[in-house]
């Protein structure tokens, strides 16, 4: 697979929840991106703005009540299309999952390095064996002693347990790894070690990444490609260079601005007044109307496009428009 | 290391339970009014003063209550004396020893037969949330939560007996008993199973309650959407990720249930007349024969609280997390 | 892993802890095989008479016995001088014919010559005399028989099959006395120093001379298996076994006739006597017994030590009336015995001494409500705002107690405070247990009413005895607290009174006495419920000492 | 007076969803028709518990099938089962109650003051709870009614039922409530009311009480059903006051007076019919109010899966 064909591709991406009294939340609409192999594309956005449910819609690891359409092309398969048999082999083989929260993802009564083995013995890569052996060499790259993979989950600390998670991810040599929120919950120093990490593993066995997060110091850091979403719906597109130097959309303007210092990436986000939108009351203009310093009449009535400004760098504002058709 | 702390505090615990068992024990029934001595010679007979004061110093009763009387009782229990039974006129130790198999027994299959459906049944409902087999199984657990232990025995002795001629109590037919109990496991096993399908229907309903909201719970974690996530399809994570961690609350229930489990006998032994200890304590608490009914009372009491203990040393191998804290 | 091996291993331990527990509990007769028939003749299947019943004999040895289970055993291992024969007079058992001396001191007793024991020995008269001697003078150990050898000197051996036994004063019912002074084989009992030893000694290994000898004893399945004495003196049983099996509960009870898995319950309960009767092939029997159940009244000597509680209405003779005018009962057999039972009048069943004994001149008061109120009124009681009856400050309050042991009287308890209620008496009832009643009537009389029952003795002079004042000591028999000295005076009298018609006059005079003053208001006597599979078994005595009797049970045969 | 008007409004709000529950309302349904036949019994009967039925001879008429003496027939005794049954919601209605108020005052009471004040006096309770918790309730209760009994306090036997079953089973209210008090305690408004000096009194009354108030509704709802149960236990066994039979009195006399030998169903259905209507009642009611204060996880990950539209697929 060349660079050039992208590993991942989501089209029109939406997925709406059903609620009790026939309410409909809508959490994701229309998302399309892109994801090249040995890149990291960053999601970012507030909470509730539908990073992870993106994560969730094309792993298809949504509750019952969710609703999925679109397209996902991985390798050209649509994982959309799949029954559900088909697409548990894709699953952790192809397409590995990192979570915000270590503590919780890992089996609290497994010992850490059975909870490595199963997922390897279970896409039946290894024989047992050898699969033991690989699972004391992902430990190790992770920087786990081998012989602590023989305790439990509580007995690590925050950091290790982020690594053995990532270990566990690494497990059957995915091509593409999702992280969501890989660190979070963690200290400032052990941040940067997982951080590190990550980068690491990614220059070492080739993997795209699509990373999660509100962080925009790490997406600076990590990322080559970047789609920030808000309201379930992609307000900016492109590549970390555009999207830092030259932001489009206001709400990527505000998001910046938060972030003066990007090496000290923990101020608050409700530094843009106003709250995101609730998903099941959406706006019927755009959806950062309400909270946008620049917002004209149409914007209230009027959902915006997503517009190329830039070499593979979209936008979707209506003032982008009105710029273009003062230049014109 | 800390384990041991954990067992050594579980240990004082249950230490400190007994002794304040004993405590009750002794104190009920010394407030008792009446003298034990008239209440031991009955209606039926005349006893003359000298065997009356012998039988008083025998009981110890000419000694001030306190320290003697304690510390003599407390000597006699802690060496397993437990007095005489003034109804059966033998050693309440000896006849109770006597009837322990019978209620461990039918406790036990109770106990195994609803630990087993009441867990498979509860994974199912708790899996199958809001599905037809939930709704039925939970309502099933609530009517039987909500019915009396011992009107059921009536509704099931009387059916039973009457459709589909089981017997109507004891443990062997007439014609079997005394006869050596391996040749007779058939009969057994058909005086079983009314209070046996009793027990069971009653703790069934309680253990899938739990198992329910804990597998609903378990489910609900994240590690149950790694392992999804990892390929892993339903069974193969409800068995290896859910089922372990959601039994993990159980036997700290079913410890606590055991208080539960023995009214059960109670109520269960009285209805089928089953030779037990729990037939023994109502028998003993209506012909109010004392030392018997303190006797029952101290072993019922000690079991379960040692069974407790049990519960929490199984628990400390069962779930590493507590071992290490 | 472990979860399942866990479980696997509580049923295994569940299991052997069963049938390890099984043997040790069988205490067998050493005397005995089990396994021998009684009958060297027969060859097949013992033919078995299975028996079932509420309790279990508490002992086997005669000297320290309550319970009727046990005294039903006694009957079947041990012999006695004399005993009550079915139509209710005395035949002599051991004794082939006794005599009294002209002065009424001393009885001989002529014994059966080649009477055995169960072991093969031969029964002598010095073994005989020994227990008699020794129930004479170890009352504190014999409690149980004491009071039969009451007025006893000495028995002495005249000869091989002649006995003597001298008194302090003559003894009107001599042959009712050594009925029930069971004769235990001495080697068995000669080793106890103290009473207490011999009271606890619980003989479950019993030697005796009876109709049947015990051939295994289970206290813990309760079971008791009796075998046919085939050395008997007077013929033997035609069945080679009887079992007695204690059931908890009697529905399970009859539920084991009615499948035939028992042949004989010897006490039907009073509400299942008519379900019983229904059953196909069983033969449900009521007889009058010698039961009798009564409503005592706190009668007690104002002087009594302590003094007694009791509501003080209680003295007055009026109210007892009043009371026993409110209660039906007919009404009571009809709904609290279902039918099986007769009115009662005095304290001596009707059926003593075939009728002989029962003052049949006594008309009791009629039921009638009206009539009550109006006797209260009458006596200056009224009626208050809350329907309860005062006179002055005394208001017609009361307890109404009952034994915790008979299921019927709580029923008898609430139609009593009910009828009660309806002449401005309040009763509240209370269940109490038979123990602590008996210490609430005896010494301490504190209390109102309650309500007992007494199984009477074939001879009158039981009953009589328990109204007397002397009994009415700590330990006496008397509950009521009755004293009256004309009574008293007249219970010595008929004690002495060798002449049967003269002591029958006494005998009504003091019923009347006490039916007029009311320390018990008799309310019932109750009937013998039995039951049999007919289709098992025939040739049982319907008589008033129950089909389980030792004759009957002598003379019942299988059906072919 | 804020706290407590907020409290009304959440109540309003609870009944409100609650009507909403079928469960729930079944369970309301029959609490409340139970206690409906209890206040009406003399109305809903000719005949008096204690009143021998006769047949035309003016024979006691026992153990009569309900063909003969409808409604329900007659019991051993010769009383109307149906008018024993309505007289017997009056006692197993209240003990029952009563009992449940006790647990529900004390258990409320040791568990705030437990959880406000904490220190020794809340070591000191859960002790006694964790003991109490181990000790087999039924046993001991038995043990206690017929030793006090023996004492002839002159206490009614039904009195000491309830005092016995309110005073054993207050331990599940007062950790509840405790837990709950210590989480109210670490809120702002509480540490603010301290602040300007307000009395412990005040804050309990003003501010604690109003928040933990729903839970010890829900919480007593549920114990209701428990003493229910037990009365009717240690009635059965014979410690009830057989002058005025509760359901279980009458299922104590069923028994011991073989109505199972005499088929007489109509004697022991109804008692227990009666008994699982309130006990289940109380337990649909508190479980629906339990779930509505504290509602659990509303879903888990392996209840199915996401709904794929496919393309042309109309949502």
């Amino acid at each position: 697979m060349s660079e050039s064909t992208p590993l991942l591709s989501v089209r029109h991406l939406s997925t709406f929840f059903e609620l009790s009294g026939n309410v409909k939340a809508y959490a994701l609409e229309d998302v399309s991106f892109d994801v090249y192999p040995y890149q990291t594309l960053g999601l970012v956005g507030e909470s509730g703005c539908g990073k992870s449910t993106t994560l969730m819609s094309i792993l298809r690891l949504l509750p019952p009540n969710a609703h999925i359409s679109g397209q996902v092309l991985f390798k050209g398969v649509d994982l959309l299309a799949l029954s559900e048999e088909e697409m548990r082999a894709y699953r952790w083989k192809e397409i590995a999952l990192i979570f915000q929260s270590a503590m919780n993802a890992l089996n609290p009564v497994m010992r850490v390095d059975e909870q490595i083995l199963e997922a390897i013995l279970l896409h039946r890569l290894l024989p047992r064996e050898q699969a033991w052996q690989r699972v004391q060499e992902l430990l190790d790259l992770v920087g786990i002693a081998p012989q602590r993979g023989r305790q439990y989950p509580f007995q690590f600390s925050g950091g290790m347990r982020q690594r053995a998670m990532i270990a566990m991810a690494l497990a059957c040599s995915p091509s593409l790894l999702f992280a969501d929120e890989p660190t979070t919950a963690l200290d400032v120093m052990i941040q940067a070690q997982v951080l590190e990490l990550l980068k690491n593993i990614q220059k070492r066995l080739g993997l795209a990444i699509v990373l999660v997060t509100h962080d925009l110091g790490v997406v600076a850091e990590l990322c080559d490609q970047v789609v920030v979403l808000y309201g379930g719906k992609v307000a900016e597109y492109g590549s970390v260079d555009a999207i830092y130097n030259s932001p489009q959309h206001p709400y990527t303007q505000k998001l910046l601005e938060a972030f003066p210092d990007l090496h000290r990436p923990t101020a608050s986000l409700a530094s843009i007044p106003g709250t995101p939108p609730r998903l099941t009351d959406l706006p019927s203009g755009c959806r950062f109307e309400p909270r946008c310093f620049a917002r004209l009449e149409r914007c209230r009535h009027e959902p915006p496009a997503l517009r190329e400004v830039g070499e593979k760098h979209y936008a979707a504002c209506h003032l982008l428009e009105e710029k273009e058709n003062l230049l014109e | 290391m800390g384990s041991g702390n954990y067992l050594l505090r579980k240990f004082a615990f249950a230490l400190l339970t007994i002794f304040v068992v004993v405590i009750i024990n002794f104190v009920l029934f010394r407030i008792l009014p009446g003298d034990p001595v008239r209440a031991v010679i009955g209606r039926n007979v005349k006893i003359s003063a000298e065997v009356q004061q012998s039988l008083r110093e025998q009981f110890g009763l000419d000694k001030p209550v306190f320290p003697d009387q304690f510390l003599m009782t407390i000597r006699q229990w802690a060496s397993g004396n437990l007095g005489v039974s003034w109804s059966l006129r033998r050693p309440v130790a000896e006849i109770l020893i006597s009837k322990l198999w019978n209620t461990l027994l039918l406790i036990g299959l109770g106990q195994i037969l609803s630990i087993f459906f009441g867990v498979l049944l509860g994974l199912l409902a708790g899996w199958k949330r809001k599905t037809a087999l939930d709704a039925g199984a939970l309502t099933f657990s609530l009517i039987a939560w909500a019915t009396p232990t011992f009107w059921l025995g009536i509704i099931l002795l009387a059916a039973g007996s009457t459709w589909l001629g089981l017997p109507t109590g004891g443990i062997l037919s007439p014609q079997n008993v005394g006869k050596p109990l391996h040749t007779v496991l058939p009969d057994l096993a058909v005086h079983l199973i009314l209070p046996t399908l009793t027990l069971t229907i009653l703790y069934l309903g309680e253990y899938m309650l739990i198992m329910r909201s804990s597998i609903v719970e378990t489910l609900g974690e994240d590690y149950i959407l790694t392992a999804k996530a990892k390929g892993l399809n339903q069974w193969q994570i409800l068995w290896r990720h859910a089922l372990k961690n959601a039994m993990l609350p159980i036997v700290t229930i079913i410890a606590l249930n055991l208080g539960f489990t023995v009214s059960g006998a109670i109520y269960i032994e009285t209805v089928f007349s089953y030779d037990g200890l729990g037939k023994l304590f109502q028998t003993a608490l209506t012909k109010q024969d004392y030392p018997l009914l303190q006797g029952a009372f101290l072993l019922l009491a000690v079991s379960v609280i040692l069974a407790n203990m049990l519960a929490d040393i199984l628990y400390t191998i069962l779930d590493p997390r507590v071992k290490a804290s | 892993m472990y979860r399942t091996l866990l479980f696997g291993l509580l049923v295994l331990v569940l299991l052997t802890a069963c049938t390890t527990s099984q043997p040790s509990t069988t205490e067998t007769a050493p005397s005995t095989s089990p396994q021998a028939p009684a009958q060297p003749s027969t060859s097949q299947e013992p033919v078995t008479l299975r028996v079932g019943w509420p309790g279990f004999p508490d002992t086997l040895n005669p000297a320290y016995a309550f319970l009727t289970e046990s005294y039903t055993m006694f009957d079947y291992i041990y012999s006695t001088l004399a005993t009550e024969s079915q139509s209710g007079e005395y035949v002599g058992l051991l004794a082939e014919s006794w005599d009294v001396s002209d002065d009424g001191l001393v009885w001989t007793f002529k014994l059966r010559p080649n009477v055995r024991w169960h072991n093969g020995e031969p029964l002598t008269a010095e073994q005989v005399v020994w227990n008699l001697n020794a129930f004479i003078q170890n009352p504190d150990g014999w409690v149980t028989n004491s009071g039969y050898v009451a007025g006893f000197v000495e028995a002495r051996v005249v000869d091989e099959t002649t006995i003597e036994i001298e008194t302090e004063y003559p003894i009107s019912n001599m042959a009712y006395r050594v009925s029930f002074l069971y004769i235990v084989y001495p080697p068995d009992f000669e080793g106890f120093a103290t009473p207490a030893e011999l009271q606890n000694f619980t003989n479950f290994n019993a030697i005796g001379s009876g109709p049947f000898k015990l051939a295994s004893l289970d206290k813990d399945q309760r079971i008791i298996i009796l075998e046919t004495n085939g050395d008997y003196f007077d013929g033997h049983a035609k069945i080679d076994r009887v079992i007695y099996q204690t059931f908890d509960n009697s529905d399970a009870m009859i539920q084991a006739l009615k499948v035939g898995d028992i042949d004989l319950i010897g006490e039907v309960p009073d509400s299942a006597f008519a379900a019983v009767s229904a059953f196909e092939n069983v033969k449900a029997i009521s007889l009058p017994g010698r039961s009798i159940t009564e409503l005592i009244i706190n009668s007690a000597p104002a002087d009594h030590d302590p003094k007694p509680n009791r509501n003080p209405a209680l003295e007055d003779p009026q109210v007892r009336l009043a009371i026993a005018t409110a209660i039906d009962k007919q009404d009571l057999v009809d709904v609290v015995l279902q039918g099986n039972g007769t009115p009662g009048v005095t304290i001596i069943p009707p059926t003593l001494g075939g009728g002989f004994w029962f003052n049949s001149d006594i008309q009791d008061v009629k039921f009638d409500l009206d009539e009550a109120n109006r006797i209260l009124e009458e006596a200056g009681y009224v009626k208050g705002s809350d329907g309860v009856r005062a006179k002055g400050n005394v208001r017609l309050e009361m307890r109404l107690q009952y034994a915790s042991d008979q299921p019927n009287y709580p029923r008898t308890a609430g139609m009593i405070a009910n009828w009660l209620a309806q002449i401005g008496i309040k009763a509240t009832p209370e269940s109490v247990d038979p123990d602590s009643l008996v210490v609430a009537t005896n010494p301490n009389a504190d209390y109102d009413l309650v309500i007992w029952g007494w199984g009477a003795d074939p001879d009158p002079d039981f009953m009589l005895s328990v109204m007397t004042s002397s009994q009415y000591v700590e330990g006496g028999w008397s509950d009521s607290g009755y004293s009256n000295p004309e009574y008293d005076r007249l219970y010595l009298e008929q004690q002495k009174a060798i002449e049967p018609e003269e002591r029958q006059k006494i005998v009504w005079k003091m019923q009347e006495m006490v039916f007029n003053d009311r320390p018990y208001i008799v309310l019932w006597y109750g009937n013998i419920l039995q039951a049999y599979r007919s289709d098992h078994f025939t040739g049982f005595i319907e008589s008033l000492l129950g089909i389980d009797s030792f004759q009957s049970l002598m003379n019942v045969e299988p059906v072919r | 007076m804020e706290a407590w008007q907020q409290l009304r409004r959440n109540f309003r709000e609870l009944w409100q969803s609650f009507r909403g529950n079928r469960m729930g309302v079944i369970g309301l349904g029959l609490v409340i028709s139970a206690l409906i036949v209890a206040i009406l019994a003399p109305w809903l009967t000719p005949y008096s518990p204690q009143q021998v039925m006769r047949d035309e001879n003016g024979r006691g008429l026992t153990f009569a099938p309900p063909a003969v003496h409808p409604p329900l027939g007659t019991d051993d005794g010769g009383h109307d089962v149906w008018a024993q049954l309505v007289f017997g919601a009056r006692i197993s209605l209240t003990v029952g109650f009563l009992a449940g108020f006790i647990a529900m005052f004390v258990g409320s009471f040791l568990g705030i003051l437990a959880g406000y004040f904490g220190g020794w006096l809340d070591n000191l309770l859960m002790r006694i709870t964790d003991v109490l918790l181990v000790i087999p309730d039924l046993p001991l209760m038995l043990v206690l009614v017929a030793t006090i009994r023996q004492m002839q306090l002159k206490i009614s036997p039904i009195t000491v039922l309830i005092l016995v079953i309110g005073l054993l089973y207050w331990t599940s209210t007062a950790r509840l409530v405790r837990s709950q008090v210590l989480s109210i305690k670490e809120r702002q408004f509480v540490a603010r009311a301290r602040a300007i000096g307000a009395g412990h009194a005040h804050i309990i009354r003003k501010h604690i009480l109003p928040q933990v108030m729903p839970l010890i509704v829900a919480n007593t709802v549920l114990i209701l059903s428990t003493a229910i149960l037990i009365e009717s236990g240690l009635a059965f066994l014979g410690l009830g006051d057989p002058t005025k039979p509760s359901w279980g009195t009458m299922l104590n006399f069923a028994f011991d007076r073989n109505a199972i030998s005499n088929g007489a169903w109509w004697f022991y259905l109804p008692p227990g019919l009666a008994i699982v209507w309130v006990s289940l009642g109380c337990v649909l009611l508190g479980n629906v109010l339990e779930e509505m204060l504290n509602p659990r996880l509303s879903g888990h990950h392996l209840e199915g899966e996401a709904h794929i539209i496919k393309p042309g697929e109309q949502q």
